[in-house]
Protein backbone atom coordinates (compact mmCIF):
# COMPACT_ATOMS: atom_id res chain seq x y z
CA UNK A 1 0.00 0.00 0.00
CA UNK A 2 1.38 3.25 -0.87
CA UNK A 3 -0.07 7.27 -0.67
CA UNK A 4 1.66 9.86 -1.79
CA UNK A 5 0.86 13.55 -2.11
CA UNK A 6 2.82 15.33 -5.17
CA UNK A 7 3.56 18.99 -5.46
CA UNK A 8 4.86 19.07 -9.16
CA UNK A 9 3.11 17.48 -12.11
CA UNK A 10 2.54 13.40 -12.46
CA UNK A 11 2.05 11.44 -15.05
CA UNK A 12 -0.14 8.29 -13.57
CA UNK A 13 0.11 5.88 -16.08
CA UNK A 14 3.86 6.03 -15.32
CA UNK A 15 3.68 5.97 -12.03
CA UNK A 16 1.11 3.29 -11.91
CA UNK A 17 3.56 1.08 -14.27
CA UNK A 18 6.53 1.64 -11.79
CA UNK A 19 4.58 0.75 -8.92
CA UNK A 20 3.31 -2.45 -10.67
CA UNK A 21 6.58 -3.33 -11.35
CA UNK A 22 7.40 -3.49 -7.66
CA UNK A 23 3.96 -5.32 -7.18
CA UNK A 24 4.94 -7.91 -9.44
CA UNK A 25 7.92 -9.11 -8.02
CA UNK A 26 5.54 -9.58 -4.73
CA UNK A 27 2.32 -11.34 -6.33
CA UNK A 28 2.81 -11.72 -9.78
CA UNK A 29 0.13 -14.37 -10.75
CA UNK A 30 -2.14 -13.54 -7.45
CA UNK A 31 -4.39 -10.75 -8.73
CA UNK A 32 -6.80 -10.80 -11.30
CA UNK A 33 -7.96 -7.32 -11.08
CA UNK A 34 -6.95 -3.78 -10.97
CA UNK A 35 -9.24 -0.91 -10.98
CA UNK A 36 -7.99 2.39 -11.94
CA UNK A 37 -9.18 5.84 -11.39
CA UNK A 38 -7.67 9.25 -12.71
CA UNK A 39 -8.71 12.33 -12.30
CA UNK A 40 -7.54 15.24 -14.32
CA UNK A 41 -7.97 19.28 -14.14
CA UNK A 42 -11.24 19.86 -16.81
CA UNK A 43 -10.58 23.73 -18.24
CA UNK A 44 -13.88 24.63 -17.38
CA UNK A 45 -16.30 24.56 -14.25
CA UNK A 46 -19.81 25.34 -13.24
CA UNK A 47 -19.94 27.10 -16.70
CA UNK A 48 -16.67 29.05 -16.38
CA UNK A 49 -13.33 28.41 -18.20
CA UNK A 50 -10.89 27.93 -15.36
CA UNK A 51 -7.12 28.34 -16.51
CA UNK A 52 -5.75 27.33 -13.51
CA UNK A 53 -6.21 25.85 -9.91
CA UNK A 54 -4.50 25.95 -6.35
CA UNK A 55 -4.66 22.52 -4.85
CA UNK A 56 -4.70 23.52 -0.84
CA UNK A 57 -4.39 20.54 2.05
CA UNK A 58 -3.94 20.09 5.32
CA UNK A 59 -0.63 18.59 6.02
CA UNK A 60 -0.55 15.59 8.37
CA UNK A 61 -4.35 15.32 8.84
CA UNK A 62 -4.62 14.98 5.11
CA UNK A 63 -2.44 11.91 4.60
CA UNK A 64 -3.51 10.22 7.52
CA UNK A 65 -7.07 10.49 6.45
CA UNK A 66 -6.03 9.11 3.06
CA UNK A 67 -4.03 6.34 5.10
CA UNK A 68 -7.73 5.71 7.01
CA UNK A 69 -9.69 4.99 4.68
CA UNK A 70 -7.44 2.83 2.28
CA UNK A 71 -7.49 1.05 5.59
CA UNK A 72 -10.94 0.84 5.49
CA UNK A 73 -11.08 -0.02 2.47
CA UNK A 74 -8.57 -3.30 3.09
CA UNK A 75 -11.01 -4.31 6.19
CA UNK A 76 -13.92 -4.20 3.76
CA UNK A 77 -12.55 -5.90 0.80
CA UNK A 78 -10.23 -8.51 0.00
CA UNK A 79 -7.57 -6.17 -1.81
CA UNK A 80 -4.34 -7.22 -2.33
CA UNK A 81 -2.71 -4.07 -2.89
CA UNK A 82 -3.56 0.10 -3.09
CA UNK A 83 -2.11 3.21 -4.53
CA UNK A 84 -2.94 6.53 -3.90
CA UNK A 85 -1.28 9.54 -5.19
CA UNK A 86 -2.84 12.79 -5.17
CA UNK A 87 -1.44 16.61 -6.45
CA UNK A 88 -0.98 19.41 -4.06
CA UNK A 89 -0.23 23.00 -5.36
CA UNK A 90 -0.63 24.88 -8.68
CA UNK A 91 -2.61 22.52 -10.75
CA UNK A 92 -3.41 23.63 -15.09
CA UNK A 93 -6.17 22.24 -17.20
CA UNK A 94 -5.42 18.65 -18.12
CA UNK A 95 -2.97 18.25 -15.22
CA UNK A 96 -3.64 14.80 -13.23
CA UNK A 97 -4.99 15.28 -9.81
CA UNK A 98 -5.51 12.24 -7.99
CA UNK A 99 -4.61 8.32 -9.18
CA UNK A 100 -6.12 5.76 -7.41
CA UNK A 101 -5.38 2.23 -8.22
CA UNK A 102 -7.03 -1.27 -5.91
CA UNK A 103 -5.51 -4.82 -7.40
CA UNK A 104 -7.75 -7.86 -6.24
CA UNK A 105 -8.23 -11.53 -7.21
CA UNK A 106 -11.59 -10.83 -8.62
CA UNK A 107 -13.01 -7.65 -10.14
CA UNK A 108 -16.14 -6.69 -8.17
CA UNK A 109 -13.67 -5.85 -4.84
CA UNK A 110 -11.23 -3.87 -7.15
CA UNK A 111 -14.15 -1.97 -8.67
CA UNK A 112 -16.28 -1.66 -5.28
CA UNK A 113 -12.76 -0.59 -3.29
CA UNK A 114 -11.27 1.79 -6.00
CA UNK A 115 -15.26 3.51 -6.05
CA UNK A 116 -15.21 3.60 -2.31
CA UNK A 117 -11.32 5.42 -1.71
CA UNK A 118 -12.39 7.59 -4.25
CA UNK A 119 -16.03 8.46 -2.57
CA UNK A 120 -14.11 8.59 0.36
CA UNK A 121 -11.13 10.79 -0.74
CA UNK A 122 -13.71 13.25 -2.25
CA UNK A 123 -15.96 13.72 0.78
CA UNK A 124 -13.91 13.61 3.88
CA UNK A 125 -9.69 13.61 2.78
CA UNK A 126 -8.80 17.79 3.45
CA UNK A 127 -8.29 19.04 0.15
CA UNK A 128 -9.80 22.27 -1.28
CA UNK A 129 -9.77 23.54 -4.79
CA UNK A 130 -9.31 27.16 -5.84
CA UNK A 131 -10.14 28.18 -8.95
CA UNK A 132 -8.59 30.83 -10.90
CA UNK A 133 -11.15 31.57 -14.04
CA UNK A 134 -11.02 35.22 -16.17
CA UNK A 135 -12.67 37.11 -13.68
CA UNK A 136 -10.92 36.08 -10.49
CA UNK A 137 -10.36 33.73 -8.20
CA UNK A 138 -12.89 31.57 -6.57
CA UNK A 139 -12.99 28.62 -3.91
CA UNK A 140 -14.78 25.03 -5.02
CA UNK A 141 -18.03 25.35 -2.63
CA UNK A 142 -18.24 21.53 -2.93
CA UNK A 143 -17.65 18.51 -4.76
CA UNK A 144 -20.29 16.67 -7.10
CA UNK A 145 -22.39 14.30 -5.88
CA UNK A 146 -21.11 10.63 -6.62
CA UNK A 147 -22.70 7.41 -5.66
CA UNK A 148 -26.04 9.73 -6.02
CA UNK A 149 -25.45 9.95 -10.04
CA UNK A 150 -24.25 6.58 -10.20
CA UNK A 151 -26.89 4.72 -10.71
CA UNK A 152 -27.28 2.03 -13.49
CA UNK A 153 -29.75 3.44 -16.33
CA UNK A 154 -33.45 2.30 -16.70
CA UNK B 1 -3.61 25.83 28.71
CA UNK B 2 -2.44 26.39 25.05
CA UNK B 3 -4.68 25.41 22.24
CA UNK B 4 -3.74 26.16 18.52
CA UNK B 5 -6.02 26.67 16.23
CA UNK B 6 -5.91 26.29 12.53
CA UNK B 7 -7.84 27.87 9.59
CA UNK B 8 -8.17 26.31 5.84
CA UNK B 9 -9.22 27.48 2.65
CA UNK B 10 -12.08 29.91 2.53
CA UNK B 11 -12.82 30.15 6.28
CA UNK B 12 -8.51 31.17 6.73
CA UNK B 13 -9.60 33.64 3.84
CA UNK B 14 -12.53 35.29 5.86
CA UNK B 15 -10.64 35.30 9.27
CA UNK B 16 -7.88 36.50 7.95
CA UNK B 17 -5.28 34.62 9.22
CA UNK B 18 -4.03 30.96 9.10
CA UNK B 19 -4.52 30.19 12.86
CA UNK B 20 -4.40 31.44 16.29
CA UNK B 21 -3.18 30.51 19.86
CA UNK B 22 -5.53 30.41 22.52
CA UNK B 23 -4.37 30.65 26.03
CA UNK B 24 -7.40 29.63 28.03
CA UNK B 25 -9.13 27.82 31.29
CA UNK B 26 -9.12 24.03 31.02
CA UNK B 27 -12.31 22.52 30.33
CA UNK B 28 -13.22 23.91 26.70
CA UNK B 29 -15.16 22.01 23.78
CA UNK B 30 -14.16 22.85 20.10
CA UNK B 31 -16.95 25.12 20.25
CA UNK B 32 -16.08 26.74 23.30
CA UNK B 33 -12.72 27.19 21.41
CA UNK B 34 -14.20 28.99 18.52
CA UNK B 35 -16.33 31.24 20.61
CA UNK B 36 -13.37 32.34 22.86
CA UNK B 37 -11.94 33.55 19.75
CA UNK B 38 -14.62 34.76 17.62
CA UNK B 39 -17.59 36.21 19.93
CA UNK B 40 -18.63 37.99 16.68
CA UNK B 41 -18.79 35.42 14.03
CA UNK B 42 -20.58 32.33 14.29
CA UNK B 43 -19.29 28.98 13.35
CA UNK B 44 -20.59 28.92 9.61
CA UNK B 45 -22.45 26.05 8.80
CA UNK B 46 -21.21 23.02 7.53
CA UNK B 47 -18.06 24.07 8.90
CA UNK B 48 -16.04 20.49 9.57
CA UNK B 49 -13.49 20.54 12.90
CA UNK B 50 -10.21 18.26 13.47
CA UNK B 51 -8.53 17.77 16.74
CA UNK B 52 -5.13 16.47 16.49
CA UNK B 53 -5.14 15.75 13.04
CA UNK B 54 -8.65 13.80 13.56
CA UNK B 55 -12.45 14.86 12.73
CA UNK B 56 -14.12 15.75 15.51
CA UNK B 57 -17.58 16.58 16.91
CA UNK B 58 -18.04 20.68 18.36
CA UNK B 59 -18.78 18.89 21.72
CA UNK B 60 -15.33 16.86 21.93
CA UNK B 61 -13.25 18.27 25.06
CA UNK B 62 -10.11 20.45 24.25
CA UNK B 63 -6.82 19.23 26.46
CA UNK B 64 -4.06 21.78 26.60
CA UNK B 65 -1.31 21.58 23.87
CA UNK B 66 -4.11 20.46 21.37
CA UNK B 67 -4.56 21.35 17.83
CA UNK B 68 -7.78 22.53 16.70
CA UNK B 69 -8.49 22.99 13.26
CA UNK B 70 -11.90 24.02 11.36
CA UNK B 71 -12.33 24.07 8.05
CA UNK B 72 -15.29 24.29 5.23
CA UNK B 73 -16.62 21.16 3.07
CA UNK B 74 -13.24 19.38 1.51
CA UNK B 75 -13.09 19.94 -2.59
CA UNK B 76 -10.21 17.29 -3.18
CA UNK B 77 -10.31 14.54 -5.67
CA UNK C 1 -13.37 4.93 -29.26
CA UNK C 2 -11.66 1.81 -29.96
CA UNK C 3 -11.81 -1.79 -29.80
CA UNK C 4 -9.25 -4.13 -30.73
CA UNK C 5 -8.11 -7.72 -29.70
CA UNK C 6 -4.33 -9.06 -29.72
CA UNK C 7 -3.40 -12.01 -30.04
CA UNK C 8 0.22 -11.54 -28.54
CA UNK C 9 0.84 -10.38 -24.84
CA UNK C 10 -0.16 -6.53 -24.48
CA UNK C 11 1.22 -4.09 -22.15
CA UNK C 12 -2.36 -2.39 -21.14
CA UNK C 13 -0.54 0.74 -19.27
CA UNK C 14 1.66 1.25 -22.23
CA UNK C 15 -1.05 1.19 -24.75
CA UNK C 16 -3.28 3.43 -22.21
CA UNK C 17 -0.52 5.83 -22.06
CA UNK C 18 -0.45 5.81 -26.30
CA UNK C 19 -4.02 6.49 -26.72
CA UNK C 20 -4.18 8.52 -24.40
CA UNK C 21 -1.55 10.65 -26.01
CA UNK C 22 -4.04 10.73 -29.06
CA UNK C 23 -7.09 11.79 -26.60
CA UNK C 24 -5.09 14.73 -25.14
CA UNK C 25 -5.01 16.08 -29.03
CA UNK C 26 -8.57 15.69 -29.12
CA UNK C 27 -9.98 16.89 -25.50
CA UNK C 28 -7.59 18.06 -23.11
CA UNK C 29 -8.98 19.80 -20.51
CA UNK C 30 -11.94 18.48 -21.13
CA UNK C 31 -12.76 14.74 -19.45
CA UNK C 32 -12.19 15.14 -15.79
CA UNK C 33 -12.43 11.42 -14.81
CA UNK C 34 -10.58 8.20 -16.41
CA UNK C 35 -11.91 4.97 -14.81
CA UNK C 36 -9.81 1.97 -15.88
CA UNK C 37 -9.73 -1.89 -15.22
CA UNK C 38 -7.36 -4.37 -15.88
CA UNK C 39 -7.66 -8.08 -16.14
CA UNK C 40 -4.95 -10.53 -15.78
CA UNK C 41 -4.69 -14.05 -15.66
CA UNK C 42 -4.30 -15.33 -12.11
CA UNK C 43 -1.96 -18.82 -11.45
CA UNK C 44 -4.80 -20.35 -9.70
CA UNK C 45 -8.46 -20.72 -10.01
CA UNK C 46 -11.25 -22.92 -7.92
CA UNK C 47 -8.36 -24.54 -5.99
CA UNK C 48 -5.91 -25.80 -9.17
CA UNK C 49 -2.61 -24.35 -10.33
CA UNK C 50 -3.62 -22.95 -13.64
CA UNK C 51 -0.18 -22.93 -15.90
CA UNK C 52 -1.41 -21.91 -19.48
CA UNK C 53 -4.91 -20.86 -20.77
CA UNK C 54 -5.94 -20.66 -24.32
CA UNK C 55 -8.88 -17.71 -25.17
CA UNK C 56 -10.68 -19.03 -27.83
CA UNK C 57 -13.39 -16.50 -29.88
CA UNK C 58 -15.86 -16.41 -32.12
CA UNK C 59 -14.24 -13.95 -35.02
CA UNK C 60 -16.36 -11.28 -36.20
CA UNK C 61 -19.30 -11.86 -33.76
CA UNK C 62 -16.52 -10.88 -30.59
CA UNK C 63 -16.17 -7.54 -32.59
CA UNK C 64 -19.50 -6.77 -33.00
CA UNK C 65 -20.57 -7.79 -29.50
CA UNK C 66 -17.87 -5.52 -27.99
CA UNK C 67 -19.28 -2.83 -30.42
CA UNK C 68 -22.01 -2.90 -29.31
CA UNK C 69 -21.96 -2.90 -25.56
CA UNK C 70 -19.83 0.38 -25.79
CA UNK C 71 -21.83 1.88 -27.63
CA UNK C 72 -25.37 1.09 -25.29
CA UNK C 73 -22.52 2.90 -22.78
CA UNK C 74 -22.10 5.87 -24.94
CA UNK C 75 -26.10 5.86 -25.01
CA UNK C 76 -26.55 5.25 -21.34
CA UNK C 77 -23.78 7.65 -19.61
CA UNK C 78 -22.07 11.22 -21.01
CA UNK C 79 -18.41 9.41 -22.00
CA UNK C 80 -15.87 11.04 -23.54
CA UNK C 81 -14.04 7.99 -25.30
CA UNK C 82 -13.69 4.49 -24.61
CA UNK C 83 -10.69 2.19 -25.02
CA UNK C 84 -10.93 -2.10 -24.79
CA UNK C 85 -8.40 -4.58 -25.85
CA UNK C 86 -8.90 -7.84 -25.08
CA UNK C 87 -6.18 -11.45 -25.75
CA UNK C 88 -6.94 -14.29 -27.41
CA UNK C 89 -4.66 -17.13 -28.15
CA UNK C 90 -2.64 -18.66 -25.36
CA UNK C 91 -1.58 -16.64 -21.89
CA UNK C 92 -0.06 -17.14 -18.94
CA UNK C 93 -0.14 -16.14 -15.64
CA UNK C 94 0.34 -12.72 -14.92
CA UNK C 95 -0.55 -12.06 -18.71
CA UNK C 96 -3.23 -9.11 -19.16
CA UNK C 97 -6.06 -10.88 -20.83
CA UNK C 98 -8.36 -7.44 -21.13
CA UNK C 99 -8.19 -3.60 -20.42
CA UNK C 100 -11.33 -1.08 -20.09
CA UNK C 101 -10.80 2.84 -19.93
CA UNK C 102 -13.67 4.99 -20.29
CA UNK C 103 -13.57 8.78 -20.19
CA UNK C 104 -16.00 11.26 -19.10
CA UNK C 105 -16.39 14.97 -17.52
CA UNK C 106 -17.52 13.63 -14.36
CA UNK C 107 -16.16 10.50 -12.01
CA UNK C 108 -19.76 9.25 -11.62
CA UNK C 109 -20.68 8.19 -15.46
CA UNK C 110 -16.97 7.06 -15.84
CA UNK C 111 -17.00 4.75 -12.47
CA UNK C 112 -20.77 3.10 -13.59
CA UNK C 113 -20.22 2.97 -17.71
CA UNK C 114 -16.15 1.31 -16.94
CA UNK C 115 -18.23 -1.44 -14.74
CA UNK C 116 -20.91 -1.77 -16.92
CA UNK C 117 -18.80 -2.83 -19.86
CA UNK C 118 -16.65 -5.38 -18.09
CA UNK C 119 -19.97 -7.01 -17.02
CA UNK C 120 -21.74 -6.59 -20.36
CA UNK C 121 -18.03 -8.32 -21.95
CA UNK C 122 -17.89 -11.40 -19.28
CA UNK C 123 -21.69 -11.94 -19.62
CA UNK C 124 -22.13 -11.63 -23.56
CA UNK C 125 -18.86 -11.14 -25.08
CA UNK C 126 -18.33 -14.55 -27.05
CA UNK C 127 -14.94 -15.75 -25.71
CA UNK C 128 -14.24 -19.22 -23.54
CA UNK C 129 -11.31 -19.37 -21.42
CA UNK C 130 -9.76 -23.08 -21.11
CA UNK C 131 -7.13 -23.73 -18.47
CA UNK C 132 -4.39 -25.98 -18.30
CA UNK C 133 -3.86 -27.41 -14.82
CA UNK C 134 -1.12 -30.01 -13.74
CA UNK C 135 -3.89 -32.56 -14.29
CA UNK C 136 -5.22 -31.59 -17.61
CA UNK C 137 -7.07 -29.16 -19.53
CA UNK C 138 -10.92 -27.92 -18.58
CA UNK C 139 -12.78 -25.31 -19.63
CA UNK C 140 -13.83 -22.67 -17.50
CA UNK C 141 -17.69 -23.05 -16.84
CA UNK C 142 -19.26 -19.69 -15.78
CA UNK C 143 -17.34 -16.49 -15.18
CA UNK C 144 -17.68 -15.41 -11.56
CA UNK C 145 -20.42 -13.02 -10.44
CA UNK C 146 -19.89 -9.23 -10.99
CA UNK C 147 -22.91 -6.74 -9.33
CA UNK C 148 -23.74 -9.49 -6.94
CA UNK C 149 -20.71 -9.41 -4.97
CA UNK C 150 -20.13 -5.59 -5.23
CA UNK C 151 -22.54 -3.94 -2.82
CA UNK C 152 -21.21 -1.98 -0.65
CA UNK C 153 -20.22 -3.16 2.80
CA UNK C 154 -22.38 -2.86 5.59
CA UNK D 1 -31.20 -23.61 -48.28
CA UNK D 2 -27.99 -23.68 -46.79
CA UNK D 3 -27.15 -23.02 -43.57
CA UNK D 4 -23.64 -22.49 -42.03
CA UNK D 5 -23.63 -24.33 -38.45
CA UNK D 6 -20.74 -23.00 -35.91
CA UNK D 7 -19.71 -24.64 -32.73
CA UNK D 8 -17.33 -23.24 -30.25
CA UNK D 9 -15.80 -24.46 -27.11
CA UNK D 10 -16.48 -27.41 -25.02
CA UNK D 11 -19.62 -27.75 -27.33
CA UNK D 12 -17.47 -28.30 -30.17
CA UNK D 13 -15.19 -30.94 -28.66
CA UNK D 14 -18.19 -32.53 -27.28
CA UNK D 15 -19.52 -32.98 -31.17
CA UNK D 16 -16.05 -33.48 -31.89
CA UNK D 17 -15.96 -30.32 -34.74
CA UNK D 18 -16.26 -26.85 -35.41
CA UNK D 19 -19.58 -26.49 -37.49
CA UNK D 20 -21.80 -28.33 -40.22
CA UNK D 21 -23.31 -27.45 -42.99
CA UNK D 22 -26.96 -28.16 -43.89
CA UNK D 23 -28.69 -28.67 -46.45
CA UNK D 24 -32.66 -28.22 -45.62
CA UNK D 25 -35.86 -27.15 -46.44
CA UNK D 26 -37.17 -23.87 -45.97
CA UNK D 27 -38.96 -22.69 -42.95
CA UNK D 28 -36.98 -23.89 -39.93
CA UNK D 29 -36.06 -22.31 -36.59
CA UNK D 30 -32.95 -22.07 -34.48
CA UNK D 31 -34.11 -25.14 -32.61
CA UNK D 32 -34.87 -27.02 -35.83
CA UNK D 33 -31.67 -26.56 -37.18
CA UNK D 34 -29.96 -28.18 -34.05
CA UNK D 35 -32.71 -31.37 -34.19
CA UNK D 36 -31.56 -31.97 -37.94
CA UNK D 37 -28.40 -32.26 -36.72
CA UNK D 38 -28.22 -33.65 -33.73
CA UNK D 39 -31.62 -36.03 -33.24
CA UNK D 40 -29.83 -38.22 -30.55
CA UNK D 41 -28.57 -35.00 -28.50
CA UNK D 42 -30.92 -32.62 -27.21
CA UNK D 43 -29.42 -28.99 -26.85
CA UNK D 44 -27.33 -28.29 -24.11
CA UNK D 45 -28.44 -26.54 -21.73
CA UNK D 46 -27.65 -23.31 -21.40
CA UNK D 47 -26.20 -22.70 -24.69
CA UNK D 48 -26.37 -19.93 -26.59
CA UNK D 49 -27.15 -18.98 -30.02
CA UNK D 50 -26.23 -16.49 -32.56
CA UNK D 51 -27.67 -16.07 -36.54
CA UNK D 52 -25.68 -13.65 -38.26
CA UNK D 53 -23.40 -13.34 -35.68
CA UNK D 54 -25.67 -11.57 -33.37
CA UNK D 55 -27.47 -13.29 -30.10
CA UNK D 56 -30.99 -14.91 -31.14
CA UNK D 57 -33.64 -16.82 -29.99
CA UNK D 58 -34.39 -20.93 -30.79
CA UNK D 59 -37.53 -19.60 -32.18
CA UNK D 60 -35.80 -17.83 -34.28
CA UNK D 61 -36.09 -18.25 -38.45
CA UNK D 62 -33.32 -19.08 -40.66
CA UNK D 63 -33.02 -18.33 -43.85
CA UNK D 64 -30.99 -19.43 -46.68
CA UNK D 65 -27.23 -18.69 -46.48
CA UNK D 66 -27.59 -18.18 -42.32
CA UNK D 67 -24.76 -18.58 -40.20
CA UNK D 68 -25.83 -19.95 -37.29
CA UNK D 69 -23.79 -20.91 -34.38
CA UNK D 70 -24.33 -22.73 -31.08
CA UNK D 71 -21.75 -21.64 -28.00
CA UNK D 72 -22.18 -22.19 -23.95
CA UNK D 73 -21.26 -20.21 -21.22
CA UNK D 74 -19.03 -16.80 -22.14
CA UNK D 75 -16.37 -16.89 -19.93
CA UNK D 76 -13.87 -13.98 -21.17
CA UNK D 77 -12.97 -10.60 -19.54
Amino acid sequence: MHIELRDQPFQPLAELAMYQAGLDERLAGQYGAAAIFIGTMRDFNDGDTVRRMTLEHYPGMTERQLQRLVETAFRDWPLLDALVMHRVGTVHPNDPIVLVAVWSVHRAAAFAACRFIMEALKSTAPFWKREETVTGSRWVEHNTAGFLESAPPD
Amino acid sequence: MVVHVKYFASLRDRLGRAGDELETVAGLTVADVWAALHSATPLPPNTLVAVNLEYAELTQSVRDGDEVAFFPPVTGG
